[in-house]
Parts: structure tokens; sequence; C-alpha cells
């Protein structure tokens, strides 16, 4: 190991070690294709690269991306969570309900569609943690379940009529920016700093790549395994409010499918799906990727059905690339 | 001890809707229909013409500063509710055709895979920052679409809306492929006429919250207990808009009611054939009537071997077709808040009803006889 | 002592009790039996028109493609691997094989047998192709399979629509339906009529591969060889056995299998369409139901086959009883949620 | 022994890999009825040997040559054709999967159909089994629920049904116990009589006397020499393997033992802990003796916290703790190494320092913040103080050898200045030098005054270590012995049940009447 670093240090000139520290990262790589894509993008069409245009791709992908940050922490630890489609889905639900059926004042019901995310997700932590249920087939089994949930407290009707502050967070904007990305970019920081900085994201990692050697380390296991459940079914909830702050409507069937969208994002962010490594960077520029193609494609006068075959292969490829890449470097 | 307090709130979570499947479980008179709970308006009985409806006031919204293209060529866009169904193909088929007629006008249909409103919202809004000169859509939900239509219209880009309506303020015009009270007399009206009054009937549709078939049962509701309230509502059931959904809840109808029942109606273009393809393969052909909205191509054989008497639709091709024609005569400049009807080129002058309505006609009935005359 | 011979003595009428209970639910394939048949007769009895033959038909029939479609699935998990991929895929070969047949421009003296074989026939190899391919990403290049199908799913379900731009294919030649929900043809039983009544073409399809399937996998080397490789790579590889070769089959044999429902799923109607339903949560759902681990090594087809009899059960049982129709998917959420947690305590209960 | 021949030769081997090089001319044979041991310090380069031995690697050069004729192993089931069959440390096994089935899995019996034939299969593994004089082992039980004796002799089974001339077993004693470690040796006096040629690989030198007939001896991937194992001494095998005279390798320091730190009384957790009462007192050593299954890990997992305890009170000091969680026992300065470095002690993948830190992170953290200076402090801290052998603190711990390895998990527990230290297994697997370093770190600890309890399942190093031996049988403490009284004899008589000594017995667990019955 030793040798082979300082041989590669003789032989290549400063640039291009330079070059070689980014790419030995997962976020380097993707870094790069990013913006290879995004070039390719902008000579397509000059409609693209616009700030107006960018900011309001912010706009369209905070939903998915409140997700994809606990579900980087999901992932990290070894774990999946499919069911945040219908936490979603639930927690608008049960915005509508509180607000109109039950009578609440709107920032009650907001607390409480917020509230019943996180305790959704807590459900799914305690089903995983004290049952021993594989993440995969505990979370299969609640999003059929909470969805289910948002159907029949819905009754199929939806709430509609919401005085004009409500829509602040979803359509209005401060400072020529949409206000839900505020929030956006507060969880990316927030994540990034709780994932590499603090204690509680060091147990993550030592939980994806060793459980048993992080419980006989001290490390609260299944407590730091609720809290990121439940911190994943309060981001779906928190995703759901500014759905429906976008939109102006609840409906029992929103969100549906995001999950792929967000573990999407995660894995093509470099995040392991064994668990172990990964980082809210990487999540972050898997995100704007995935959404600045959708986005760029159908400004370039590419359709619907065309643009989901190259969001697929860009998955595969980068992943290969990737793959490629690191074991080159690590002359594995 | 905590380990035992944790599985019983786990448990006591889980189970709690378990313990009240009593009070989920249904009494006969207030089994749910899939209806909404907007106003109903149900047309007289049998063959008594319809009253003229009060003139409405305009009630659509307006683009701001739209440049002047009239008689220019034009780029519109089609973001009908998904793409993958018939029922949309046909829609697709009849723009192509009026764009081709018009030859100053180019259409790109484009939308999400899955029924999903904030996808569809997403391709509207990429559309608007691409730059098109008007938007055709048929809306996956009428409140959710608004906004981002509003933000079309406010960036001077027509509006024109087909199939399933947004708010009226999100769109100039809509083009109202058949009204729903008369959408629903006619699905009522087939029924009777093939089995009789008291005719014991139970219902596909696609979601209970997909509003176009909600509107339909709320004014069969209305309709049937005016003017057939001899008739047995037995159950609505979900579907989706997926074939093998549909095929297996109409067997299930059929199973469970067994000889008690004498219909089903179809509110989807894909529940119609799928719960005529359960009939014939039970072989009940003439025990069970269908009924529905379905498009010609896929009741064909049904109709032609005699298991299916009638088929309601309005041409989808057309609904298209006006959409264009609409789109094009207010870019031109020559329809206008106001006016009471719109040149439609083969389909001649259109009726504005409701507002901001534009009525394509009375829904179609196929029957053996003619729906080999169609191909769509 | 004398403590001990009591205690003793005293187990032994009932570990008798236990030891039939622990057959009964010593293996999660009874266990879905029991539930399902316990299922049945509750329903039944509130409802008796649940029994009649057509809607015990309907029953079984009903999810025979999801069951057929859960047979690779299983291989799939067996070997330790998932594939997302196959909602698209069924979806995609189903539209193919309705246009093979549909395909005006064959030449004129091939006969509509022919055609209908090929119908009948190609799709299945397409799905073993796609197969071969994911097989490929999966192995020699090391991509993980949730990454790999995820990819897939997207990408199949694009290229269909670009192709079929959404229309649906009418007008199958009547030679064609092959797997429509009537009693077999040409069978004459004199005793349990009602019996092989109930026998369809999807439910013929369906038991039959199952038990093809349960006898490969436990009578062949490979099938016992997947096991292997889902158990222990490391020492799959030492016995001498290509984790990349059966990894390879696992995933080309759920392409055929996939490719087999898609037919099946086509000939059974008289309309096909590019709707998109997510049939693969419905396909993993059957398997891990089924007993699948899905961690690999572990559980068999019969399992699943049961496990996609039982969801199509509840469904229609619902419906029997008349659940508010609202309620539906939560219970049968919850039921999923109750079987799998069953099914965990049972395994720990064994480990210990 | 006369007409003995030569199964397996392996002559003039080299191997590299990028930046090592791992064999250097290597000469080694097996022959028919023979044991021959294979001894050196990780890294000499035993592994790469045997690996080349069984068809995992390809040899850069030199041959291999088996039964008079030169062969290529491309694969390892080139080798398992030419009849030679591996153990590894890890035993290969299929949990999931029946007795039966993981002894012939790639190789079972078929019928004419081509399809396996269960029956057989079955019948042929009962064979099998008793031919090796087992036959407490159903051949129909899922190798998930055996025992690690057991499986090792499905194992051992499995490499026989492929008819094995040459059986290498690796490290085959570092998982089990005396009484297996008896059973696994007349299995292999059962295959030298049958012909077999067995490589054994241990670091446990007074193994290698008890069964071995040649001992071969690798230091730095070069070849030292062979001997005759009636003709060498265990001094000599020692400075041969490390290349210089160790002083001792167990090197007990005097202490001043003082007050009583830890005090257990009645500690009971299911059937693997009963009624378990002692002390531990500051600056002592104290070994726990017991096969493997008879609660000692359990005991040091219980009162760790791990698996709290059901019943029965733990005193710090002579005041009252509860433990119901590893936070809460670091809390009160108890500290555990666990016995499996690799599942349990270390996260491999991650860097040294990551794992030195894991222990002490809110030490290291203000407000949940890790202070990365602190961090990289305490990893070179722990370097330098434990001399471990790595070149940053950088580096993934996965690629450090087993002494250094243990190192760093001994490291990570010292950064939490525990008072108590459970050290489970301290020197499984780790060579002879690594071995003495580990034991005379844990005598200096006891001499700063750490109260040290040392669960082993050498004998030899819990009598060369130990002030007092605790001895644990079937989840209870059935004896205790000084240092002066204790001897293998009695400790050992004491773990298997059949001991009746006098004065000894621990009269807490005397007076329980449950015990004698």
């Amino acid at each position: 190991m030793a040798t082979r670093e300082t041989s590669l240090k003789k032989s290549s000139p400063a640039l291009f070690q330079q070059v070689q520290g980014v790419l030995r990262t997962q976020e380097g790589v993707l870094l790069i294709i990013t913006i290879i894509s995004v070039l390719i993008l902008a000579t397509q069409t000059d409609k693209f690269l616009t700030v107006k245009n960018l900011l309001n791709q912010g706009r369209l992908m905070t939903e998915i991306g409140l997700i994809a940050l606990p579900m980087t922490f999901i992932i990290i630890t070894g774990g999946i969570d499919l069911s945040v489609g219908s936490i979603v889905g639930l927690s608008a639900i049960m915005l509508g309900y509180s607000w109109h059926n039950l009578g609440f004042p709107l920032e009650v019901a907001i607390a409480i569609a917020l509230g019943i995310g996180a305790l959704a997700g807590a459900i799914n932590g305690l089903i995983i943690t004290r049952f021993r249920v594989p993440p995969l087939i505990a979370t299969l089994a609640t999003l059929a379940f909470y969805r289910g949930l948002a159907e029949g407290i819905a009754q199929a009707r939806s709430v509609t009529g919401y005085p004009a502050w409500f829509f602040d967070l979803g359509q209005r904007e401060t400072l020529g920016i949409p206000n839900q990305l505020y929030f956006l970019v507060i969880g990316i920081v927030i994540s990034a700093i709780l994932l590499s900085r603090t204690t509680f994201g060091r147990s993550l990692y030592a939980i994806g790549n060793n459980e048993l050697a992080a419980r006989f380390s001290g490390i609260p296991v299944n407590r730091n395994k609720v809290l990121i459940y439940a911190f994943s079914g309060f981001m779906s909830g928190f995703a759901g409010y500014v759905l429906v702050s976008r939109v102006s409507t609840t409906r029992s069937d929103m969100g549906s499918g995001w999950e792929l969208d967000a573990i999407a994002a995660v894995v093509l962010g470099g995040t392991s799906i064994t668990g172990g490594t990964g980082s809210i960077l990487g999540t972050t520029i898997g995100l704007v990727l995935i959404q600045l193609l959708k986005n760029g494609l159908a400004l370039s006068g590419v359709t619907g059905d065309a643009t989901i075959v190259v969001i697929g292969s860009v998955l595969i490829l980068s992943t290969l690339i990737n793959i490629v890449v690191q074991r080159r470097l690590r002359g594995v | 001890m905590r380990k035992f307090v944790v599985l019983t709130l786990v448990l006591s979570f889980i189970l709690a809707p378990l313990a009240a499947l009593p009070a989920v479980a249904q009494e006969e008179e207030k089994r749910w229909d899939g209806a909404d709970d907007l106003p109903v308006n149900p047309l007289p009985c049998g063959d008594e013409p319809a009253p003229e409806p009060e003139p409405k006031e305009y009630d659509g919204g307006q683009p701001v500063n739209p440049p002047d293209l009239a008689g220019k060529e034009i780029t519109l866009v089609d973001v009908p509710k998904l793409i993958g169904i018939g029922y949309f193909a046909a829609t697709t088929k009849g723009q192509q055709e009026a764009a081709e007629e018009l030859g100053n006008v180019k259409v790109t249909t484009d939308a999400p895979t899955e029924a999903n409103i904030d996808e569809q919202i997403t391709f509207i809004d990429n559309y608007i920052t691409r730059g098109v000169d008007g938007i055709l859509f048929a809306a996956n939900d009428p409140v959710a679409i608004t906004p981002v239509l509003k933000k079309a219209l406010e960036q001077g880009i027509r509006v024109v809306g087909y199939d399933a309506n947004s708010l009226p303020e999100g769109r100039e015009w809509f083009v109202n492929q058949a009204e729903f009270n008369g959408i629903a007399k006619a699905l009522l009206d087939s029924l009777a006429a093939e089995k009789g009054e008291d005719a014991k009937f139970g219902i596909v549709t696609s979601t209970f919250t997909t509003p176009n078939q909600a509107r339909w049962i709320a004014e069969m509701w209305a309709y049937a207990k005016e003017c057939h309230p001899d008739m047995v509502w037995l159950e609505t059931l979900e579907a989706q808009e997926d074939y093998n959904l549909s095929f297996e809840q109409a067997n299930t109808l059929i199973d469970k009611y067994g000889d008690e029942l004498d219909g089903l109606f179809g509110m989807t273009s894909v529940a119609t054939p799928a719960a005529a393809d359960a009939v014939t393969q039970a072989g009940l052909c003439g025990e069970v009537a269908v009924v529905g909205l379905a498009t010609p191509n896929a009741m064909k054989p049904f109709v032609n071997s005699g298991c299916v008497k009638s088929v309601v639709l309005w041409n989808p091709v057309d609904l298209g077709y006006a959409a264009v024609y609409v789109m094009r005569q207010v870019v031109d400049g020559n329809f206008k808040p106001g006016d009471t009807e719109v040149e439609a080129g083969r389909l001649g002058k259109l009726k504005v009803v409701n507002g901001s309505e534009v009525l394509l006609g009375p829904p179609f009935i196929y029957t053996a006889e003619n729906i080999n005359d169609f191909d769509f | 002592m004398a403590s001990v011979t009591q205690t003793v003595s005293m187990r032994r009428p009932r570990s008798q009790v236990s030891s039939v209970l622990r057959t009964i639910f010593g293996s999660q394939e009874s266990v879905l039996l029991v539930v399902l048949v316990l299922l049945i007769a509750y329903v039944g009895h509130s409802n008796s028109g649940f029994l009649a033959t057509r809607n015990m038909v309907n029953v079984f029939a009903g999810y025979a493609y999801i069951a057929i479609a859960a047979l690779g699935m299983t291989m799939v998990i067996v070997t330790g691997n998932i594939d997302i991929s196959v909602g698209s895929l069924m979806v995609t070969l189903s539209m193919l094989s309705g246009a093979l047949v549909t395909y005006k421009g064959y030449p004129s003296w091939l006969p509509l047998d022919a055609i209908i074989g090929i119908s009948w026939l190609l799709p299945i190899v397409i799905g073993a192709l796609i197969g071969a391919i994911i097989g490929f990403f999966v192995t020699y290049l090391r991509i993980p399979a949730i990454v790999v199908t995820l990819g897939f799913l997207s990408i199949l379900k694009g290229v269909l629509i670009m192709v079929s731009q959404g229309e649906r294919i009418t007008g199958m030649p009547t030679g064609y339906a092959l797997a429509q929900r009537r009693p077999l043809q040409g069978l004459d039983f004199p005793i349990f009529e009602d019996f092989f009544r109930m026998l369809t073409m999807p439910v013929f399809f369906m038991v039959f591969l199952m038990i093809v399937v349960a006898l490969w996998m436990r009578y062949s080397p490979t099938g016992r060889a997947m096991y292997a490789v889902g158990g222990n790579a490391e020492a799959a590889r030492l016995s001498g056995i290509s984790e990349h070769r059966i990894v390879m089959t696992a995933f080309i044999l759920n392409g055929v299998f996939v490719g087999i429902a898609a037919v099946l799923n086509a000939t059974q109607f008289s309309v096909i369409q590019v709707t998109l339903p997510p049939i693969e949560l419905q396909i993993i759902t059957a398997t891990v139901v089924g007993g699948v681990s899905i961690l690999g090594g572990t559980g068999t087809v019969v399992g699943a086959v049961l496990a996609a009899i039982l969801l199509n059960t509840i469904t229609k049982a619902l419906v029997f009883l008349d659940i508010s129709p609202f309620w539906t998917r939560a219970i049968q959420g919850l039921m999923i949620l109750v079987t799998v947690l069953a099914d965990l305590i049972r395994r720990q209960r064994q480990a210990e | 022994m006369a007409d003995s021949q030569t199964l397996l030769e392996l002559k003039h081997i080299s191997k590299s890999f990028p930046g090592v090089k791992a064999l250097d001319d290597v000469s080694f044979d097996v022959r028919s009825g023979e044991v021959h041991a294979l001894l050196g310090e990780n890294g000499a380069g035993k592994s790469t040997l045997i690996k080349i031995a069984s068809g995992v690697y390809q040899p850069d050069g030199g041959e291999i040559v088996v039964g008079g004729k030169a062969v290529r192993f491309g694969s390892p089931r080139d080798a398992q054709v030419h009849g030679i069959a591996t153990i590894y440390q890890e035993l290969l096994l299929y949990p999931e999967l029946s007795v039966a089935e993981n002894i012939f899995m790639g190789h079972a019996p078929r019928t004419r159909l081509g399809a396996v034939n269960w029956p057989e299969m079955r019948r042929k593994a009962e064979e099998l089994l008793a031919s090796l004089n087992i036959h407490d082992l159903d051949v129909t039980t899922k190798v998930g629920r055996l025992t690690v004796g057991n499986r090792q002799r499905v194992e051992i089974a499995k490499a026989l049904s492929m008819n094995a001339r040459v059986l290498i077993m690796d490290e085959p004693t570092a998982a089990i116990t005396e009484a297996d470690v008896e059973r696994l040796f007349e299995i292999i006096r059962l295959l030298k009589g049958r012909e077999v040629g067995v490589v054994y690989i241990s670091h446990r030198l007074h193994e290698v006397f008890d069964i071995g007939d040649r001992v071969t001896v690798l230091r730095d991937g070069r070849y030292i020499a062979t001997k005759a194992v009636a003709e060498t001494t265990e001094d000599e095998l020692v400075n041969m393997m490390v290349g210089r005279t160790l002083d001792t390798m167990f090197p007990k320091l005097e202490t001043q033992v003082g007050e009583v730190v830890l005090e257990v009384r009645g500690l009971s957790r299911g059937r693997m802990v009963r009624d378990v009462s002692f002390q531990l007192r500051a600056g002592e050593i104290v070994g726990m003796a017991g096969l493997v299954g008879s609660g000692r890990s359990e005991v040091a997992q219980t009162i760790f916290g791990l698996t709290p305890p059901q019943a029965g009170t733990i005193l710090m000091r002579g005041r009252e703790i509860k433990i119901k969680s590893p936070r809460q026992a670091m809390r009160y300065g108890i500290a555990y190494l666990p016995e499996d470095r690799g599942t349990q002690g270390l996260i491999r993948q991650m860097e040294l320092r990551h794992n030195t830190s894991l222990t002490v992170l809110r030490d290291l953290s203000r407000a949940g913040f890790i202070n990365r200076q602190k961090e990289m402090q305490l990893a070179q801290s722990t370097i330098e103080k434990l001399s471990i052998r790595a070149y940053s603190p950088l580096q993934i711990v996965g690629k450090l050898s087993g002494g250094n390895q243990q190192k760093v998990v001994v490291g990570k527990w010292l950064a939490t200045r525990p008072r108590v230290l459970i050290v489970d297994e301290p020197t499984r697997g780790i060579d002879v030098g690594a071995k003495a370093e580990i034991h005379r770190l844990l005598s200096e600890l006891a001499q700063q005054g750490l109260a040290i309890l040392m669960i082993s399942s050498e004998l030899p190093e819990i009598l060369g270590m130990s002030d007092r031996i605790l001895v644990m049988r079937e989840g209870r403490l059935v004896a205790e012995f000084s240092r002066a009284e204790a001897t293998q004899e009695n400790v050992g008589m004491a773990m298997m049940g059949n001991w009746t000594g006098n004065g000894n017995t621990l009269k807490v667990q005397a007076d329980g009447a449950a015990w004698q019955a």
C-alpha cells in the first residue's frame, strides 16, 4: 500500500494528482458526469442554463430531495425505506383531515401531519429493530399499509380551500428564490454536518459496516436506527406538507412511487446499497443530476418516454463507471 | 418489560384498524358508490328535451399580453393525464389530424407514464420554460394543476383543456366531451333498455378519487333516483386503469352476486372491455349486460358477438380534434369570451355551455350497426 | 433430582401437542396453507357464494401470472439478488406477444398456427435474453442487482411507450387466446368433476410449473447450487460452483418465467394494453410472504405460489365480507405485515 | 511410515502481490499418513502457501507435483479433483442447508436421471460420519444450528466425501475448546491410519507436538527449515519462527493486588448464566476457563450490558449499579474485548483512527460534533503506546495483521480509561510474537491497577497469566483456584465436570442445592 502511493506520487504531475484525488471519491466521478451532462444539455437549448430555470427546478425537486436525505442515512446503515411515498400520502391526508374534518387550526394540523409522519417512520424502525424484520420486507408491508390508511381516512375526498398564507411555502419566493428551496438547502447542510461531523453520523457508518461491532462498542444501535427511520418519516411528512402547499390540494395517492425516485438519487450519489459508505454530497449531486437531466432533455425536445430511458441508462452507466474507476485506482 | 410495552404499542397500532373492522363493514344503504359531493343536475327522464340551461358569464382565465400569432404557425404541447392507454392515444390521433388539416399548427403529446399529479405539473412547467404558444391538457386533479396553468397564462401562453377540467381560472376554455348528466342518462337508459327497470347492477370504476368518474357516478345516482327508481345499486369497485384488475373486479362482482346481478357498468375505457371479457369468459353473455364507456376497437369483438349491446362514448378522436381547433380559433382571435359558439372544422359549430366550456355534443352510442365504421 | 423428573414427566404430553403444532407451523408453506384454508372457510361461512366453483376458479386463477413470475423471483432472491424490473418486463413482453400475433407482414405461406406459436414462444426467448443482460451486469460487471434492475425498470418502460405510442392491441385471432378463464377443453373426469372443472389454463400452468420448478430446485444440481450461492457464495465457489453461472441462470430463468407469465396474461384477454401497474411489488411481496428470505439461501417456490394465491384471496374476501373499499388496502397491508412477522417469529423460535 | 509416498509436493514456489513478495522460493511436501505442521507468524506466508496448494492462487514461479506428476491448479475445483481439500478458519458452510447437503454440495449422488438422490445422499453422509466415529450428528439438521465443533466435523466429512488424499487444516483449533480439540485429534489420527496426509496449521505449539510428525517453519515468505517433530523443541521452533529468542511467552509481572473493584452476586440470565458470583480486584488478572458453551462469554456480555441480567446484582467499588446497555457499563468503567475480532471487535472497512475513537466518540466531541484533531491524536498515541505496526492512522484496519488488529481493539478500549477490562480470547489466531506482546500488555495494565478478567480456551495462557482462575461449566461457576494451586490437570478436570478435588470448590456455589444435583 505504502509503496504504491509513493510511486504514484513520483510519476504524476501535480494537476494530474489532483484530478486523481477527485476521481478517487465517488462524488468526484459523479460531479464530472454531471458537469459534462449539463454542458451537453446547455448546447441544446438556451432556456436550460438560466438562473430562473435552475431555481424552478430546485422548487420541483425539493420534495424528493427532502426524502432522499434521510434515505441516505438509512441506506448507509444497510437498510432501506420503501414506505416513504406512502407516508407522504398519509401525512398529506392527515394535514387536510385534521384541519378540515377535525377542526384543528391549520398550524396545528401541519404539526399533526409532521408528527404522524415521524410516528409512521418510528413504527418502521420499531418493527425493524424489535422484531428483526429485514427493512426491505418491513417497509414493503408498511408501503401498502400506510397508503391504505391514507385511503381509509381520506374516504376519496380531497381537501382544498386553504388560506392564502398556506401557499407561501410551496408557491412563493423570497429574494427571488423559491421558499421551499431554503428548506431543502438547510436540510442538506444539516444532514451533511450530521453525517460527516457528529458522533451520530459516525455511528451510522459503523452500523452499516459492522452492526455487531458497533453494538459491542457501546453504540446504541437500535435507538439510532429507530431515530433515522423516524427522521425519514418526519421528512416524508414535511415533503407531504410542501407538496400540499405547492399543489393546493390533498389526495390519498400523493407521493406514490417516490420511494424509487429517492432511492435512485441516493444510489446514483454513490451510496452503496449494501451500506457502509456514502455521503449527503453524493446524494445531492445525484438528485441534481436526475432533475437536470429530466428538465434539460425536456427543454431540448426529448419526450418523457425517452427521458426515462436516458435516466435508467445513466443510473446503470454511472454506477459502472464509478466501479471501474475505483477498481482501477485501488489497483484491485 | 420495556420490550413488552413496545410490543404492545406496535401491535395495538397495527391491530387498531382490525378491531374497527365491524365498524368498517358497511351497511346496505350507506354503501359507497364512488360519487363526489358536488351538486348534481339530472336530465329529465325519457325523451323529454333538456331545459335550456341559463347562460352563464364567462369564468375562464385570460393570458397576460399574449403575442399576436393570428394566422401564424403555432407550436402546441398536449399533456394528457398519462400516456400509454388507448384513450389518449385516440385523442392524440385527433389532434394530429386537426394539425394536419390546419397546416399552421404543430402539436406534440408528452406526459408521464402514470396518472400522477406532481409529474404532470413538472411536464407542464418544463414546457412553460421551453416556450410554447399553447398548452392542451387533461388534468389528473382539477385543483393541483391550476397553479401551474395560471403560471402559463401569466406568461402569455394560451391554455385549453379537454377531457378532464382544471379550475376555471386555470384555462381559457375547456372542451367538454359530453356533459356529465348526459353520460349518466345514456348509461342508465341503455341498461334499462336491455335488462328492464328492476335491473340490479355493479360498477367497476378507476379510483374513487378520479374526478370524471366520481362525477358520472354522482349524476347516475341522481338520475336513477328520478327516472329508474327500481334499479338496485349493488356495489362499486375500484380497478385503477388496470385491465387485469378490472377483469378481476368484474369477476368478483359476478361471483359475489351470482344470479342477482343483471348488469355491469364500466366507468373507464379499460374497465368496460375488461368487464365484457369477464362476462364472456364466465359464459354469462345475455345474463349479465355490460354497459359502459369505451373505445370501439376494444369493444368490437364483444359487440359483434352480441355479448355487449351498446357502448357509450364520445369520439375521443373528435375530442382531440376539437381541442386543437378551439386553440387555433382562440389564437386567431375568432373565439373570445362571451361568444356562444365556435367553428371546429369537420365538426361544424360547437356550442358554449357553462360559461367557458365548449361542448363536443351528446354522447355517442355505438351498437352492432355502426361500431365497425370506427377505427380507434 | 425429584423435581427434575417431575418436570420431565409433566412435559411429555404437552410436547406431543406441541410437536403436532410444530409440524403444522414448521414451515412457512404449511402456515400459509392453514391460513388460506381458514380464510376460505371463514369467508365461505359468512357468504356461501365465495365457495362456488366459479369464484374458486377466480381465486386460484386471478394471481396465476403473479405466481408464475414469483417462481423466477424466488430463484433470483434465493441467490441473494433482487429484480424490480419484472413489472415493466412483463408488460413489454405481453405487448410484444400481441404485436407478433397481429403483425400483418408475415409471408403468406406461413400458417396461422405458426404465427400464434411464434407469438407464444418468442416473448419467452426475449425474456430470457433480457434476463441474461441483467445477469451479465450483475455478475460480470458487479453492479448491485437493485441498481441494475432499477435502471432497467425505467429503460423498459420508456422503450415500451416509445414503440407502442400507447396504442393498445386488439383483434387477436381466436386460436391465440390460450389462457382464457374457461375450464380445460376435452377433459372428462368421472369423479371430482367439480374439482377438475376448476382447472383453467392459468391454474394448470401455475400448478404444473410450480411442481416442475419445485422438483428442479430440490433435485437438480443447479437448483441446489442456487441455495449454495445465496447461503454462502465463498463456500459455493470453493465447492467448484460457478457463482456467475448460477446467478446468470437465475436471472435468465426469471426472464423465462416473466415471459411465460406475460404470454398467459396477454392471451387471457381480448385487449392487451400498456398500463403499468406496479406488479413488481406484488411479485416481490408474494415471494417474501412465501418465506423466501430476502438475504438469500432459503425459501421455496411452493410458499411463493401459496402466498400469491393468499394475496388474491384476501382481495376477494374483503369484497365478499362487505368491507368498506376504502379500508381494503390498509387491511391487505396489515395482513402482509402479520404474515411476515409470523414467519420471522417462527424462525426465531426454531433457532432457539 | 517407511513405505509412505509423497502425495503433494510444492517446489520452489514464489508469489508476489502488488508491493509485497508473499512467497520466495518455498518448498513443502506432504506424505501419506503423516501430519505435517506448517508454522510461521502472521504474514510469514502460510496462508498464501495453502491457497496455492488448494488452487485459490496461482504461483508466479515453481511447480506443484501431485503423485509424481506436475499439475496446474486453475481453480479450487482443480485441486479438489486432485484430492486436495482445505478446511478454512472461517468454516465455509451453508447455514440454511442440512448436514448431508453441506457435505455433498457440488458432488451429490445422482439418480440415473441426473437428479439429486436425497436418500442416497443421507445414507452416504451417515456412513461417512460413522467412519469418523461421529455418531451424534443428525444429517438432516440445518448446519446453522450446530456448534462450532460439530460444524468443523461436517467440514472434515465434506473434505473426505471428495476422496481427499491431502487435507489442509488452517488453524482448526482456533475456535473450539479442549474437548473438541481432543475429538479433532482422534479424527486426525483416524485419517493418518487411512494414509491421508494432513497439513496442519496452528499457533499453538503444543498441538504440533501432540499430533504432528514433521514441521516446516516459514518466516517473511521464506522457507526456514523442516524438522521431524521428535527431533525438535518448542524453543527451537519459536526461535525459527520469530528469528530471535523470545524471553518468555507469559511475561507475568508482580503486581500489588488492591481493593475489590467489581463484584457480581448471583448473576443470572437464561441457561448460560446461572447464579454466578465472583470478585475482581484492582491489579489482578483473573483467568476464566471453561469449554466453549460453558457460559464464559455470556457472563462477560451480561456484565457488559449486551444481554442485561435477569437476576443478581453488580457492584462497582461496593456500590450497587444497574447495567442495561453497553453504554452504561462503559460509564462505570467496564470494557469488553469480544472474542471475535473480525465481527465483534473491529469495523474492518473503516480507518484505524475511526476504530480507536468508536468507544469514546462522546469524549472526543462537543455537542455531538467530533473533534477531528483529538481523534487523530488519540489514534497516534494508541499506535505509539501499543506499538501498532501501521503506516498511518488513516490505514484501513482490515489490512493490518491479526496481532495489530487485536492491538487496535485493545487500544480502543483503553481509550475509555476502564477500571475493569474483560478480555475474551485475547490471543486467538494471533502469532507467537504478537501473542507475547499482548500478554505483556495485559500484565502492564494490571500493574497499573486495572482489574482484568481474562477468558481463554488456552489453558497455558490461563495458567501462565492469571493470579486467580475461575472455571465455568454449564452456565455456573464451578471452581476457583489460586495461581499456586492451579495445574493443567485440575483446571482441565473442573472444566470437564469430573473433577472431585477438595477445598477449592466455590463456597457460594456449594451452598446451592441445585448445583449438586
